[in-house]
């Protein structure tokens, strides 16, 4: 058991992170905090990803000299487009933020759908 | 060669229509010649329904695909005698109502004139289509088309009324075939792996007979025109449309290519030894039979002449399907024939309402008292209707009847046969009661109908016709006769 | 803060070492961690530190709005004009082999131009995406007949 | 070798047009680039399935680089006839968005909506094109975060809110997918979809590939509005501006489905979903779908919900066919794919033109207009026939290949609600078409009587569809013919 | 095993930050917890190998992101209304809280007999990565695997990266570009009547 959890922590970690960013996006009615948790969600998934590239000892993959073990450089470059891509939604979602704020006067959820109801 | 020609008959009879319904709404601006446009195609067409009933008289049997849908399913006409009976009375019928439809349209002068007569020959051409559909795929097609291109026509008025028996009448007709009749459809073509009409069937030996009576209910309730209770509601309230369209479509077109879908599935889908082997029907002949005597019950309750005509419409209907439940050759000759013999004396009757409404204003029985002094001819007209839908002799409407009999008793339904005699009972207490009322009853309120005229002279002209049909067909009935015979016979 | 002395000339100072940092991670990436997109990013620090210090405005007149648009575009075409020209040159798209006499060279310098695209269009987008909520904290223009507030 | 050019060309072409039409002026020019630029990308598209109809595959080595090291483009029948719908749809809405648009959008803001046009045009033929599932997720945020963009340029405030709601939603449905792909890599070590295939099957009872199978299909559940996951898509085809919804409506949900397919049935395998509970899941929510988003569409006031309510239901279909598992259930999906394209766009072509004239797509502001505008009114009567799925028509070849799926299966249940869901079509189609058809009984009738037929620019385009929809209704060798040679490929192993 | 710890301490420090963003209302902390929080898992990252993704998380999160997100509150939270907080969260937690719940155990479960943690026979090492560390040099001749595979074997993802960051310049000029415009509410409201 023990070996298991040394074995997999790294990972498992990573979930309760993950499930805490997911947590906030899916609870909380505030957009900007929405943004926010959808961040950690990502991020943490990016630290899932690197976990699986890591190798024990190896080294950061950039060829030398006398250096035999390398970490896996593919999910590196994978979260490199997903940092960009984490980034570029962030960044429309806060656009939308701010036109919302400015055509509600609110960024909270709960008034935003109490004003488009009491309509 | 000649059956080369025959094929291009049957496609100008479906085709002439629809271009008729598109040179219709291009003569919007011209009634008189948007009228000469419907006169002439309906006079071509019926000639083109006679040439190919002399033809099928004398054994042809012309048919082609036009073409293929989904691997196996293809658009293609054929004509076996009992489509060429059903579109020979259509065909024809259609030039006699659009005689009749002229002087009523004008005569009560209804909004919308050009699109009526589009949406007519619309009706017709596919009607025509129905009729001589070569498979159950587009038998099916057309059924449909029939219905959306008479949605129109039912909600002519466009008053709230209208629209809500609109919603009826799609409702009915179209929940009915999407949710039984495709189904049927469907369940067949997964198991006979065809849709073609053939004779003796498709399905006898491929089909479990236990699941034929299924298969069989689906079909026939799925076939919401032929108005079998519970799912009758529709043609009632498509009496809001004007009378020409209750005359042709509801006593004729629509409601009659209901009943034929029943005829062709019966003899062409299963077959009529595979329904009496099976005992498929067993249990449907008596929402038949129910039907027959209810809504001719319903029918003395109605005060309103269309409302009371449409629920005879609906009580002869079933005649028509139990003949074909029964399944056995008499029963199909008499259904077959009484297709024709009803029509005639249904559209006699519609006519006669029409010529009511338009001269007197009255759609009251009610009101009617008298009135025969005033229109005799109209009434007179609308007695030979009513002693033909009766099938007293000498009228047409005899011989199906007598036919239907026969059937039952080949098959020794007794309780069938004592239905059957009953309802004619209960056809005369509904129906004379409005003749005589007319001639020899006082008006409500005393007052000689002095003021009022016989109807249009076109309208008279086309309810003189169908009545006298109807007696013709007492001494001539063969044309529709051999077609019968053939039909059931599978000649 | 605009007329905080020391911070405007400390800035002027360290905005020409972060460019020139940023430079060396544009081009070092092929050795060392970095590369256009973190070189993108460093650029346009060196800007928005500039509009912090000086304004918004002048740090517009440094780079106008409409050159950020085309750099923007820009970028995206050296990347993927890149792809067609290897195509052009009969390659697969982005088969940077051809570019040059050698496999390894046409390598390099393939790297070389797309990392260049990558970062231009990076920088220039970080920058209008700065500039624009920078712009929308001002107070509103008065618009009447705005298509935007006139609703249906 | 060179036709595998044509392939990338179709993605690459409206990539390079996308920066180019954002510095153009605004005004017609970047309209008419973009416009030519679908249209060509259709050309290559149709000229694309024409080469693999007959089941010869093209593989294109992005980079020269040999998969799975490098990134492939592998296109079989599948994705040539998804990519044939896209680039199809997007030929036809942007001729018609020139009117639409320039009456919708603030002119200042045209280059950059034509622009973000391309940009989503590009992102979903990528997802459509590649063979790489990391690839594909990278397209996948490019035509979502164009998406987005474009759903919040809807007039009403509620447009914002909307293409917030998406946002998030089809964020979390993107990161469940790439978590998924995670795990498929950490076991497998690839991200090649074909090796993919190869490499999984001995790994079938391993549970972490059951974890990233359920992982990837929520994923896409949520981009394709899955019932009950589809709460974004109503909201957002009703305020995003009217080209938008009808390119979206016809074009992003099916690329979605197509992914679906393709992990089911590509990536993984029918053996595998058949001893996993998914196909079931499947059919249980589909079953509610239908039948509920039907029900809801029957409530609605505003047009474009109900056809958006309309839109949730028709998924259930598609996805209903996966469930089947069966080839004929796949062939009633991919069939259903195409047709529901063409019925949706010309439906929301042709609310759209009401919405051009009358400036609302509320059901009530439509009272009567069939009279004044006779086209749009027959583009809707045809279209909602369709939609019904009414013989003569291309959605009857829909309706008619899911039933057999479902009695093959001896699924009763299944084919009541195929049958009952058409009937609930019936009423919510009558619903639009009797407002239209009948005068209006209120003040409304005499506003309406001074309004004019629709531009020709937007009736052409819609009418293209309309009729599409009938010859699709007769001669499906098109459809259901490539359909069936694509079936072969994803479900191997049958020749029917 | 040092590194083990090193990894453990730096992962419950973010898991720590996490837990804070959820239970913080102040928006200003939370941001302020992000930034934290991203440097922090820049910090892993490192301690993981990859440099690169250190480099780049260190930038954009604790970097473009932070300042996009103070931009907002700037925008969004006006002066008069003093503190910068978020409302009480109002609906009942256990409908996310089960989602969460069921989402994370089925990663747990998915997890479990996942290759360890650093292994260098998990087929994940196996397959295509070893191609890219011993050819990238000869092939490309750039000692960066991670550059050389970014730009080269996957060259097209780093160019559909490029449009994704392309798209959202447009879309952000599309949804804020320019001077904002009067306010459309009072429009809106009326307008929305009939919606």
């Amino acid at each position: 058991m023990m070996e298991i959890i040394l074995e997999h922590y790294n990972y498992w970690l990573g979930v309760i992170i993950m499930m805490a960013g997911f947590y906030t996006v899916i609870s909380r009615g505030n957009l900007v905090k929405k943004i926010v948790g959808l961040n950690i969600f990502q991020v943490s998934v990016f630290l899932f990803y690197i976990s699986i590239g890591n190798v024990k000892g190896g080294a950061v993959p950039i060829i030398e000299k006398g250096i035999t073990l390398y970490s896996n450089p593919l999910p590196h470059v994978l979260i490199l487009t997903a940092i960009v891509v984490g980034v570029a939604t962030t960044a429309l979602g806060l656009a939308l933020v701010v036109r919302i704020k400015e055509a509600y006067g609110t960024i909270e959820e709960d008034d935003i759908h109490n004003q488009d109801q009491s309509l | 060669m000649i059956s080369l020609a025959s094929e291009y008959l049957i496609i100008l009879a479906i085709l002439l229509p629809l271009l008729a319904s598109v040179l219709i709404v291009l003569a919007d601006k011209w009634p008189n010649l948007r009228e000469a446009i419907t006169l002439i195609t309906a006079s071509i067409v019926a000639m083109l329904v006679i040439t190919l009933a002399t033809q099928v008289n004398a054994g042809e049997r012309p048919g082609f695909d036009v073409f293929e849908v989904v691997p196996g399913i293809t658009v293609s006409f054929s004509i076996e005698p009992l489509g060429m009976l059903f579109a020979l009375v259509a065909g024809t019928l259609w030039l006699v109502t659009s005689i009749y439809a002229i002087g009523y349209m004008r005569g009560h002068n209804e909004k919308n004139q050009t699109r009526f007569y589009a949406a007519f020959a619309i009706a017709i051409s596919s009607t025509l289509a129905a009729a001589f559909s070569g498979n159950m795929f587009t038998l099916f097609l057309c059924y449909e088309v029939l219905t959306l291109s008479t949605y129109p026509l039912v909600t002519h008025a466009g008053t709230v009324e209208a629209r809500r028996s609109g919603r009826i009448y799609l409702g009915i007709l179209l929940s009915t075939s999407i949710g039984f009749q495709l189904l049927a459809i469907l369940i067949t073509w997964s198991v006979a792996g065809t849709l073609d009409f053939q004779q003796g069937g498709i399905l006898a030996g491929k089909l479990d007979p236990a699941y034929a009576g299924i298969l069989y209910a689906l079909f026939i309730f799925g076939v919401g025109k032929a108005a079998i209770m519970p799912f009758h509601k529709w043609l009632p309230a498509a009496m809001v449309a004007p009378t020409p369209v209750s005359a042709l479509l509801h006593a004729v077109a629509v409601v009659k290519t209901g009943v034929f879908t029943i005829l062709k599935v019966t003899l062409y889908i299963f077959g009529s030894d595979f329904i009496t082997s099976s005992g498929a029907s067993d249990w449907l002949i008596w929402f038949a039979a129910v039907t027959i005597l209810l809504a001719s019950l319903i029918a003395m309750t109605k005060d309103n002449l269309k409302a009371r005509l449409a629920y005879s419409t609906i009580s002869q209907l079933s005649y028509i399907v139990l003949g074909a439940l029964i399944a056995v050759e008499m029963s199909l000759v008499g259904a077959s024939m009484h297709i024709a013999m009803h029509a005639f004396a249904k559209i006699t009757l519609f006519f006669a309402a029409g010529a009511i409404l338009v001269a007197a204003h009255k759609k009251n029985i009610s009101d009617m008292g008298g009135l025969g002094r005033a229109m005799p001819l109209t009434f007179i007209a609308f007695t030979i209707g009513s002693l033909s839908i009766i099938g007293l002799p000498p009228f047409g409407g005899m011989w199906s009847k007598w036919y239907l009999a026969l059937g039952m008793v080949q098959s020794e339904q007794w309780i069938l046969l004592a239905v059957l005699m009953i309802s004619s009972l209960l056809n005369i207490a509904y129906l004379l009661p409005i003749s005589v009322r007319a001639f020899f009853a006082k008006p409500k309120d005393g007052v000689l109908y002095t003021e009022v005229k016989e109807a249009p002279l076109s309208m008279l002209m086309a309810i003189g016709f169908t009545s006298l049909a109807c007696i013709v067909l007492f001494f001539y009935p063969d044309p529709f006769y051999n077609l019968a015979v053939d039909a059931a016979t599978g000649r | 803060m605009k007329h905080n002395l020391i911070l405007r000339v400390v800035s002027k100072f360290l905005i020409p070492l972060i460019f020139l940092f940023a430079l060396y991670v544009q081009f070092h990436g092929d050795f060392g961690p970095g590369g256009g997109f973190q070189a993108g990013v460093i650029f346009s620090a060196t800007i928005i530190l500039y509009a912090l210090v000086f304004g918004v405005d002048n740090a517009k007149k440094v780079i106008p709005a409409y050159v950020l648009r085309l750099l923007a575009s820009l970028g995206v075409l050296i990347y993927a004009g890149t792809g067609v020209v290897t195509m052009l040159l009969g390659g697969n798209f982005l088969e940077y082999g051809v570019l040059a006499s050698s496999q390894v060279a046409g390598q390099h310098l393939g790297i070389l131009v797309i990392e260049l695209g990558v970062g231009i269009t990076v920088m220039s987008v970080m920058l209008i995406i700065f500039f624009a909520f920078a712009e929308r904290g001002r107070p509103a223009l008065n618009v009447e007949s705005e298509s935007e507030s006139e609703l249906e | 070798m060179i036709e595998s050019h044509l392939s990338l060309l179709m993605v690459v072409l409206p990539l390079l047009a996308a920066p180019i039409v954002a510095v153009l002026p605004n005004g017609r020019l970047p309209w008419a680039v973009s416009t030519l630029v679908s249209w060509s990308v259709f050309y290559l598209a149709a000229w694309q399935l024409m080469n693999v109809s007959t089941g010869h595959v093209i593989s294109y080595e992005l980079g020269g680089w040999a998969p799975p090291w490098g990134i492939e483009y592998r296109i079989d029948a599948v994705n040539a006839l998804v990519a044939l719908i896209v680039s199809g749809i997007a030929a036809l809405t942007l001729p018609y968005a020139l009117k639409s648009v320039t009456k919708e959008i603030p002119q200042q803001q045209h280059a950059l909506f034509y622009a973000a046009f391309m940009l989503c045009l590009t992102g979903l033929l990528g997802i459509a094109q590649t063979g790489d599932i990391f690839n594909l997720f990278v397209f996948l945020e490019i035509s979502s975060l164009s998406s987005y963009a474009l759903i919040s340029l809807g007039k009403k405030r509620q447009a914002l809110t909307a293409a917030y709601q998406y946002l998030i939603m089809g964020t979390i449905g993107a990161t469940f997918f790439i978590i998924g792909v995670g795990l498929l890599y950490a076991m497998t070590g690839t991200l090649n979809m074909a090796d993919l295939a190869q490499r999984l099957p001995e790994l079938y009872e391993h549970r972490t590939i059951h974890t990233a199978f359920a992982f990837i299909m929520v994923g896409f559940a949520l981009k394709l509005a899955l019932f009950p996951l589809h709460v974004w898509l109503p909201n957002a085809y009703t305020y995003a501006p009217m080209v938008v919804t009808i390119f979206l409506a016809a074009t992003a949900t099916k690329v979605a489905v197509y992914v679906m397919l393709r992990m089911v049935f590509t990536v993984f395998s029918v053996s595998f979903i058949e001893n996993t509970p998914v196909d079931e899941l499947f059919l249980l929510l589909c079953v509610m779908g239908i039948l509920g988003m039907s029900f809801y569409a029957i409530y609605q006031k505003d047009s474009k919900r109900l056809l958006a309510y309309s839109s949730v239901a028709q998924i259930g279909y598609m996805v209903l066919g996966i469930g089947l598992g069966s080839v004929l259930g796949v062939t009633a999906t991919l069939v259903h794919l195409f047709n529901h394209a063409l019925m949706k766009g010309a439906l929301f072509m042709a609310i759209g033109a009401l919405v051009y004239r009358v400036g609302s797509s509320r059901l009530e502001h439509f009272s009567g207009l069939g009279k004044q505008m006779p086209w749009t009114f027959a583009a809707i009567v045809i279209g909602g026939l369709s939609l019904i799925g009414v013989p003569g028509t291309a959605g009857f070849i829909s309706k008619w290949y899911l039933v057999l799926a479902a009695i093959e299966k001896q699924n009763w249940l299944i084919v009541a609600v195929i049958l009952i869901g058409s009937l609930l079509a019936v009423a919510y189609v009558w619903k639009i078409i009797e407002v239209l058809y009948f005068k209006a009984t209120d003040e409304l009738e005499q506003k309406n009587i001074t309004v004019k037929e629709a531009p020709l620019m937007l009736l052409i385009p819609m009418w293209v569809l309309v009729l599409a929809n009938v010859y699709f209704g007769f001669n499906t060798e098109l459809t259901v013919g490539t359909v069936e040679q694509a079936v072969k490929l994803l479900i191997p192993g049958v020749n029917e | 095993m040092i590194d083990n710890i090193v990894d453990i301490t730096l992962l419950s420090l973010i898991a720590i930050h996490a837990i804070a963003i959820i239970r913080m209302r102040s928006l200003f902390a939370v941001v302020m917890l992000f930034s934290g929080f991203s440097f922090l898992s820049a910090l892993l990252f490192i301690v993981m190998d990859a440099a690169d993704v250190a480099f780049t998380e260190a930038a954009v999160g604790a970097g473009i992101s932070t300042v996009l997100m103070l931009a907002t509150l700037a925008l969004t939270y006006t002066s008069e209304e003093a503190d910068k907080e978020e409302k009480e969260p109002t609906h009942n937690p256990w409908l996310p809280l089960s989602v969460v719940v069921i989402t994370g155990g089925l990663l747990i479960y998915g997890t479990y007999n996942l290759p360890s943690f650093g292994d260098s026979n998990a087929p994940s090492q196996l397959h295509v990565a070893p191609y890219y560390l011993e050819r990238s040099l000869p092939e490309t001749g750039v000692p960066n695997v991670v550059t050389a595979v970014l730009a080269s074997y996957r060259g097209f993802d780093t160019l559909g990266e490029v449009t994704v960051i392309f798209t959202a310049g447009i879309a952000v000029l599309l949804i804020i570009g320019g001077r904002r415009r009067v306010k459309p509410q009072v429009e809106n409201r009326d307008s929305n009547r009939e919606t």
